[in-house]
């Protein structure tokens, strides 16, 4: 039971660091800079011709992220049909 | 969970489903022109499953679906989108979009039309179909997880020490 | 030229590809399956090492993904990168190598390792998914690439972990597993969201130019080490290790160990060349000091109670990666003035990489040979062994090799490092270096016990018919065995060729900044 | 309190964080670390807001000047998936401890492994 004592105390402090660092990122509403969101803005219509922003961004601009994450959506594929396999195969 | 809902329930159900695959495409297919995309369209289109398992029950869903179409939907999906990564390499890096449509070409295309996208559009599908292939298959053999609790022989597998 | 130019994002294709075509290859059989496999981390290896010989000649390699040229890391009219970029100095090419030959040896291991189980092809998958995230990790240059690449690991190995899913204890060493490294995910993801929120960047390069050490800074720094020290294992959240490493096989520890390395990597990557100078003060690399020792003191004096042979070698993968922390704590705590980092930071910052590299040497070893034992005798407790050298010579002598690396013993390469961090440890303070050289006797102490116990002492009537394992998991082992020896017996040549540019590399920010914004600083 | 969002969003952390420390269940902890997941979510979210943005889709009938950061809507779309991925995982597993133990509980679990 202390044990769990401990930890709570712990995520207490890790908590009051994470809530003092969240008021000093950007006011909410008001972004510091926005160099590469302009761009992005600006140029997915004129180089990909795709309205959709974020769609560019997801399979152009930052097309590796989301092999990555087909990855990752594969492996925990693989690790439930492994999981439950027929067993003697 | 492994017996049918009542009448009512499954023929809504029936009803229902289909209506939920076409949005589930339409969401796929428009990924580059409105709000959504593969991921989301796919998981729509995953979702039919899942209905289906709840108000058929499970026994009568596991001997009715063919696993082997979903498997075959998530590799074509998945080979399509290393294949289109892959290709960009000769043209330019890794995941380059080579077939994009430029500016100035797409200036002179008649009004309305929407130029192609390129390898967003492609990659956009190939997405949504191993989405939606590989949510299929994840609901499937999680359900049959749940009922392999009674199979009494594959309990043990021979080999361990413990 | 032309095709080497896209070695990087080679490194990350093949084994992505391979793992999403090992069930489509494993429709033709068994065979075909193990071909794959060993084809797949074969043709790794070359990569690594032609990426290794390239990094060495043309310095520090840039790759932009999905960019028009392979090098056009700014896009017209900004001042910086908009794209994923890899980028590979000698750091990371280094360790990609070394990660690659464990690959290749627990491919080799796990051919025959798991005859008598099913669901290989899902391991196999699984296998080249986790080799893959583990060089993601080490090779990108941007922070939330970094963090995808961690999710592949992690997910691949809960997967692994859980592999004889008819053990208890597997499962619940897996699901113990993912709870901490879920937590570490979710961690760094806040770190890259504080820093994407404050300076809008993603490259690790172009944060580290703009970099200043505000209060968000500063939380994330505490986030990202918190989260990447839980991930390899440190003192205060070390208690997944010894159960996720004993319960997996064998084959897919050795991956395991490189991955915990690999995320070290992360967290050098991060704490140098992102944050480097703009660390002020002592406290972050006492911090890491103090990690270091304790996960050192406490890994190795839970170690030598053990009694089941993998459970005694997890805890001392804690105390080893004790001895890493302290030295890139130590490397850090030099950092800010020159003479000091002369005087011992750079020695500590190679005793730390090259220990690094040492460090998977030899434990992936250690693990394949436990895992040989238990495909011999079954079991893995220590007590019933006994008498085992007779029946199988060449484990016993490729556990005589890692062993005596493990414990510091002068040929190897084990020494060689553990000597550069004590040297550079006791300049700092001489407690660091006595506790260093504490544990490096208990690791000796246990390994002797193993050694007597599973090897020599009389012979058990119920391991007679014992014989050697198969030549496939032999022939895994030997190239664990050709890298230690290789390493230990040109120590020179290795820290002057490649220890030496991959410290150089890692300590100086400037030239990580100037590769992919061009031009220095 | 202008940044009312990034303090819910420190408070969902907080949650989720203790959810998986503190409770017994299982399943009770599967749904802590999905808080968490969501948490961590919504932060990259709230990062990417402008005051009166419009969603980042050019073909927007009437006028739009400014749009919300289109990045951490790309960076969220593919934690979201990773959530799910691991998600699965978790649920599969805790199929299989029930499978073995027979108990939902922590408790028994760890002091069957001693």
């Amino acid at each position: 039971m202390k044990l769990k004592a401990l930890f709570i105390a712990a995520t207490l402090v890790l908590g009051g660091i994470l809530l003092s660092g969240l008021d000093a990122v950007h006011p909410f509403g008001v972004p510091g800079d926005v160099a590469m969101d302009e761009y992005f803005l600006d140029h997915a219509m004129e180089e990909r011709s795709s309205e959709n922003v974020v769609t560019s961004i997801v399979f152009d601009y930052r097309g590796f992220d989301t092999l990555g994450e087909s990855a990752v959506l594969f492996t925990a594929l693989c690790s439930v049909v492994m999981l439950f396999r027929k067993g003697r195969k | 969970m492994r017996k049918p809902l009542s009448l009512v329930a499954r023929t809504v159900c029936d009803l229902f489903a289909w209506f939920l695959i076409i949005f589930g495409v339409y969401v796929i297919i428009h990924g580059d022109v409105t709000p959504g995309g593969g991921f989301q369209g796919g998981a729509i289109v995953g979702s039919f499953m899942a209905l289906l398992l709840v108000a058929h029950g499970g026994d009568r869903v596991l001997e009715w679906v063919k696993a082997s179409i979903y498997w075959i939907m998530l590799f074509v999906g998945l080979m399509m989108f290393i294949g289109f990564g892959l290709r960009g390499i000769p043209e330019g890096a890794f995941f380059y979009n080579f077939l994009a449509v430029p500016h100035d070409v797409a200036k002179t295309m008649a009004h309305g039309l929407i130029p192609f996208s390129g390898t967003i559009g492609v990659m956009d599908i190939a997405v949504g179909i191993e989405v939606a292939g590989g949510l299929t298959v994840i609901i499937l053999s999680m359900f049959r997880g749940i009922v392999l609790h009674d199979f009494a022989d594959s309990r043990k597998e021979t080999g361990h020490d413990g | 030229m032309s095709w080497s130019v896209h070695l990087p994002a080679l490194m990350l294709a093949v084994p992505l590809f391979g793992a999403f075509s090992t069930p489509i290859v494993a429709l033709g059989g068994r065979r075909a399956r193990m071909i794959w496999s060993v084809l797949i981390s074969s043709v790794l290896l070359v990569l690594s090492f032609c990426l290794l010989q390239y990094v060495a000649t043309e310095g520090t390699a840039v790759y932009v993904m999905g960019g028009k040229a392979w090098n056009l890391t700014l896009p017209s009219g900004m001042a910086y990168p908009v794209r994923i970029i890899l980028e590979v100095d000698s750091f990371n090419s280094f360790i990609a190598v070394i990660g690659c030959f464990a690959s290749l040896a627990g491919v080799l291991f796990g051919l025959r390792f798991l005859d008598r189980f099913s669901g290989k092809i899902w391991y196999s998958a699984l296998y080249f998914l986790l080799t893959a995230g583990m060089l993601g990790l080490i090779l990108t240059g941007d922070l939330f690439n970094f963090f995808v690449f961690l999710e592949i690991a992690s997910v691949s190995s809960f997967g692994l972990i859980a592999y004889w899913r008819d053990r208890p204890e597997s499962i619940e060493a897996s699901f113990k597993y993912m709870l901490v490294s879920q937590i570490a995910a979710m961690m760094v993801l806040l770190a890259i969201g504080f820093l994407y929120g404050r300076y809008n960047l993603l490259n690790m390069a172009a944060v580290g130019k703009v970099i200043q050490f505000g209060l968000a800074e500063k939380v994330a720094l505490v986030f990202m080490i918190t989260a990447l020290a839980m991930k390899c294992g440190a003192f205060p959240m070390h208690m997944w290790m010894p159960d996720a490493y004993a319960e997996a096989p064998a084959s897919v520890t050795v991956l395991l160990v490189v991955v915990s390395q690999a995320s070290l990597v992360g967290l050098c990557r991060i704490v140098f060349s992102v944050f480097g100078s703009a660390i002020v003060g002592d406290v972050v690399p006492w911090a890491l000091i103090t990690l270091g020792m304790m996960s050192m003191f406490f890994g190795v004096s839970m170690a030598v109670v053990q009694h089941e042979v993998k459970r005694l070698m997890g805890y001392h993968s804690v105390s080893q990666v004790g001895y890493m922390l302290m030295a890139f704590g130590v490397g850090l705590l030099a950092m800010g003035d020159p003479r000091q980092m002369a005087d011992f930071g750079m020695t500590s910052m190679k005793g730390g990489i090259f220990h690094m590299v040492n460090y998977v040497t030899y434990k992936g070893l250690l693990f394949l040979v436990a895992g040989a034992l238990y495909y011999v005798t079954g079991t893995r407790d220590l007590d019933k062994m006994g008498g085992l050298a007779k029946r199988m010579p060449f484990t016993t002598f490729m556990f005589v090799i890692a062993a005596a690396a493990i414990s510091g013993i002068p040929p190897f390469n084990g020494f060689v490092s553990k000597l550069l961090i004590y040297e550079s440890s006791f300049a700092v303070h001489p407690a660091l270096s006595v506790v260093a050289l504490v544990t490096s006797i208990l690791t000796l102490a246990s390994f002797v016990k193993v050694f007597q116990t599973a090897f020599l002492g009389p012979e058990k009537k119920e391991f007679s018919k014992v014989k050697e394992v198969p030549a496939s998991m032999v022939l895994g082992m030997a190239v664990l065995t050709v890298v230690i020896l290789g390493l230990s017996l040109f120590p020179t040549w290795v820290v002057s060729h490649l220890v030496e540019p991959a410290a150089t590399a890692l300590v100086d920010k400037g030239a990580y900044i100037g590769a992919v914004l061009g031009g220095g600083i | 309190m202008a940044n009312l969002p990034f303090v819910v969003v420190g408070l969902l952390f907080l949650m989720g964080l203790i959810a998986i420390i503190a409770e017994n269940n299982l399943f009770k902890i599967a749904i802590g670390v999905g808080v968490m997941e969501s948490a961590a979510n919504m932060f990259l979210v709230v990062l990417g807001y402008r005051l009166k943005g419009d969603i980042p889709v050019k073909f927007l009938p009437g006028p739009v000047d400014v749009y919300v950061l289109p990045t951490p809507q790309a960076l969220t779309l593919t934690a979201i998936v990773i959530a799910l991925a691991t998600s699965a995982l978790m649920l599969s597993l805790i199929v299989m401890l029930y499978r073995h133990y027979g108990t939902l509980d922590v408790r028994e679990i760890r002091r069957l492994r001693g």
